[in-house]
């Protein structure tokens, strides 16, 4: 089974900072669909300082250099999105503290410690359309998964976000500001969806893992 | 866009140095933070309150620090909640052995910004407390949304803790002093333009020019329902009879009342308002022991205002009543 | 039409019904006659200050009426000057022995109104003076122009005069309180948007979405220039420029800033104005002793602020910092 | 020579009532070509008053009647207008004070002490773009005529000031509102003259006086 060494995590860190910036617009768009369109804004303004700081960062440890992102997040992100994607990293920073390297059930358990501090953080449950709609089957496959090929793991889960963005895009939101439309939001797809799965293609784009996507959103 | 800004980024600390150079007797700020604390506080004795949501509510909630009111505020982007550092400085700022009461409007951003920042407080020792202000009747309360909504009841909440907390009550005092005051407070607004925010230079609602929406929120999210504008008693009708049939205001209970212009609305419309509401009060048999009209929780420069009524006791009446100060200032 | 109005032809005599409601203890008003006064005047020992000019510039001038502001005030239809009876009815309601000071903002309309009335009253026997504010420097003087408009500069000609009768001066000190407020105050505006009278029910201008009127007059008059929207930094140096040139402000010179919001203007945009007027002013080496940010003397719901700029000396910066009390409040 | 009682000055005051009622949308409407729009409302405000309380004013004489017709003007006319209009009738009052009825020469001082009233008041002078552009002309018209016959009067005057009304389009307004606006004033009428000659105009049709309107503001 093969690692994940930290300077393979920075690297997908730095990728997912490009997608986040290069998307601000766009994603803000969305968000303004059904929501109140700063989703890409308070997103971008994270990621531009996680940027900046990443190649400077005590990376000790993952889990250190997690919880560092952690903190950026904390002080730089506005809205909801401050304390989901800050309680996210720091959870999965907890899981991997002092590791220098992680095998696939360590990663599986990373995306399982964020899942559930994100949900405990904004009472949001599966259904209630938002980035746990993603997050969870995507926990769900890893579990299935066996880890062997880090290319077919990433295309397999890319490729459960990407549906995520389909199979949610009829629901009602429950959470956030988007539920305040009431039925409003019923076929606007979730920003935050769309932000995990195009973070997760471009990935694949990036390491040369062959996945071609399906949701509108990832060929805009 | 009819804005006096210039980049839309540097809204916030703009302003906010606009605040701080016009109240630099009474204020210190820490624009690294977006936040703003009384010059004397913390204080050993007595309790520290703090509050901070998005920006594009001003007066709230920067302009609410002074004596008797806030110890301390931040703000974050327009309309979005503080970052969670930003919370947990100005808890850290006003941090006192008496304890801090977190006061927070109803919103999934600012509760779960606030939650984070007063877990990390209070694992470093800090006394606090935090209590939810939700006064806004447009949203009906639900199992699967966060709930009501706060606005402009807001003030009162602020007001009462501040009046207590200056003449030196402890911590769980104040904090039944909020609770007192948002179990007794109820507000609905109404939008007759949507507002727009710096950063997106347009519109964040369309709505047509003969529409209102009736329960708007201070974000412009939508309310209970879209109309058609009727004369200025029949909008202020509406708005009385959903903020009066949500509490059993009885006749003879001394009120207080308020007319809140959201930031588009020139003051003599406000008390046109404000007329029609005082006279529905007076039929109701309710006596309006104190009145308010003017900006207190604004949403940036939308056309619009909302009706808040405080059902007073004698706590509560003194409570408004004792002398405050802070940014907002006629003098 | 996006207003809380009723039948636009009781606009005026709704919002002052709305007032009263609002000021019962402070005020006693005579809906007759537009008119509202202090409840403990006339005084037979202070001068009484009156004002009065057409509606839609609240909070001046009913809601100016208080302690140590004006004694008495009347207000006209929207934008035109109150009709003669009411302006006389008003010097007599507060006149006294020791006298009238009769405050009128530099408009024909009210000039004449205000002549009649002072003959109709001096023929009585009524001890007053009367004094005319001109402090707006987008128009030009000219002999064949009733010249330069009063507006926002004219809160510090009540505020001063207010303090000085209210501490017991005589007609002639008073008046010269005035005079000396005048002579050393300035002020410029300028309008994102024209207002729209409830009467109209549109806009009594055009103007571009991308066009300000620069020097606007708080009825919606042209000013100095049609120009392109700038950023508010910019639009703000426009406006200190214009205000600063016109007299002789001297580095030291303690001087009092008002950005004053034109009614639709938000909270934060007028700070993020007054953070670059404050930043200008401390480079022209001006220090500024007291500073106002908030509405006080509107155009309707025109978007737009003014920046006004009072030289002051020991005396007028006493009468400034003296207490006083009106129909605007916050708490 | 003819001579006017007390019951046919009212019987004018009543048309001229009628008019200014029914043109108060209209005469606003030009006030807003280059005034702030309220010359309409600012006169029929008043003129509804007169109108209501003429048949119960005191009429012991002309001036009486003319002193309680500009009280009038005093409390219910707002803006530049009540001065104006009750300066005028309070000056035409002192001329005719006792008076029962009179006859051209004391019409014609009638005139002349209202635009002197008027003048003092408002400090316009002719030329300035004012109502005083139609009464100047027209109490020298007054002066040059002899008022055998009334009809022959009226009609003169009607046609001064139908004239002035062409005459002063494209002068710069001096005073009042439409002063402010410096060259955009030119090319519009002025809403006092408009005002003074569609008064004379109905006058004549009223008393059936042959007299065919010229400008296009008493045609519209
Ligand atoms: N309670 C929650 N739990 C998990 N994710 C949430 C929650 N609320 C919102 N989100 C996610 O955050 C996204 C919106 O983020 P953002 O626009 O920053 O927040 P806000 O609603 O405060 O404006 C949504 O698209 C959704 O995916
Ligand atoms: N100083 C003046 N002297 C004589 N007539 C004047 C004067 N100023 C204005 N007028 C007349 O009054 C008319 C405008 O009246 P109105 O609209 O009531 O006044 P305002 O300018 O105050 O709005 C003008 O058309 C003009 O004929
Ligand atoms: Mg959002
Ligand atoms: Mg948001
Ligand atoms: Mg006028
Ligand atoms: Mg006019």
């Amino acid at each position: 089974m093969s690692t994940l060494t930290i300077a393979q995590i920075e690297e997908a860190l730095d990728v997912t900072c490009d997608t986040v910036i290069r998307n601000e617009k766009y994603f803000s768009d969305l968000d303004g669909l059904a929501g109140d369109g700063d989703f890409g804004t308070s997103l971008a303004t994270g990621f531009k300082v996680i940027k900046a700081d990443l190649p400077g960062i005590d990376k000790s440890a993952i889990g250190a250099m997690l919880l560092k992102i952690s903190m950026i997040c904390s002080k730089h992100v506005g809205g909801s999105s401050g304390p989901i994607w800050g309680t996210g990293f720091m959870r999965a920073g907890m899981v991997s503290k002092g590791l220098t390297e992680i095998g696939h059930q360590q990663l599986t358990d990373m995306v399982g410690s964020a899942l559930e501090g994100i949900m405990a953080r904004g009472g949001a449950v599966r259904g209630d359309k938002t980035l746990l709609d993603a997050l969870i089957p995507i926990h769900e496959k890893l579990q299935e998964m066996d880890g062997s090929d880090l290319g077919v793991v990433l295309a397999a889960v890319a490729q459960v976000a990407d549906q995520a963005i389909d199979e949610t895009r009829g629901l009602i939101a429950h959470r956030g500001r988007a539920s305040q439309v009431g039925a409003r939001s019923a076929n606007t797809p979730d920003p935050g969806i769309v932000g995990i799965a195009t973070i997760l293609c471009d990935w694949c784009k990036h390491y040369g893992v062959d996945y071609t996507p399906q949701a509108a959103e990832l060929n805009h | 866009m009819k804005k006096f800004v210039n980049d839309p980024a540097n809204f916030v600390p703009e302003f906010m140095t606009g605040v701080l150079a016009a109240n630099a007797g009474l204020l210190d700020g820490n624009l690294e933070f977006q936040m703003v604390k009384r010059k004397d506080r913390p204080s050993p004795n007595h309790v520290s309150i703090v509050q901070g949501s998005g920006s594009g509510h001003e007066p709230a909630h920067i302009c609410a620090v002074g004596p008797g009111m806030l110890s301390a505020a931040c703000q974050g982007p327009v309309f979005a909640a503080p970052p969670v550092d930003a919370c947990y400085e100005t808890i850290k700022a006003v941090a006192t052995d008496a304890g801090v009461l977190v006061l927070v409007n109803n919103y999934q951003g600012d509760r779960m910004a606030w939650d984070m920042a007063c877990e990390m407080a209070e694992a470093e020792g800090i006394k606090l407390k935090q209590f939810i202000i939700n006064d806004d009747v447009a949203v009906q309360d639900s199992t699967w949304t966060v709930g009501r909504r706060g606005v402009a009841g807001n003030f009162f909440v602020m007001k009462a803790c501040g009046a207590a907390a200056e003449a030196g009550a402890d911590l769980d005092t104040v904090y039944a002093v909020a609770e007192k005051v948002n179990n007794n407070v109820r507000t609905m607004g109404v939008g007759l333009t949507s507002c727009i925010p710096p950063a997106k230079g347009d519109a964040i609602f369309d709505i047509g020019d003969d529409e209102m929406e009736v329960g708007v929120g201070i974000h412009g999210e939508p309310g209970r329902s879209r109309e058609k504008i009727r004369a200025a008693d029949s909008i202020t009708q509406t708005l009385f009879d959903a903020v009066q049939s949500d509490l059993p205001y009885n006749s003879g209970d001394r009120v207080a009342l308020m007319i809140n212009g959201l930031g588009g609305t020139p003051p003599a419309e406000l008390y046109v308002v404000y007329a029609k509401a005082a006279q529905l009060a007076a039929d109701a048999g309710l006596v309006i022991a104190r009145n308010y009209v003017g900006e207190y929780c604004t949403a940036l420069d939308m056309v619009g205002c909302s009706l808040t009524m405080l059902k007073l006791d004698a706590e509560l009446e003194g409570l408004l009543a004792a002398p405050a100060e802070c940014a907002v200032r006629v003098f």
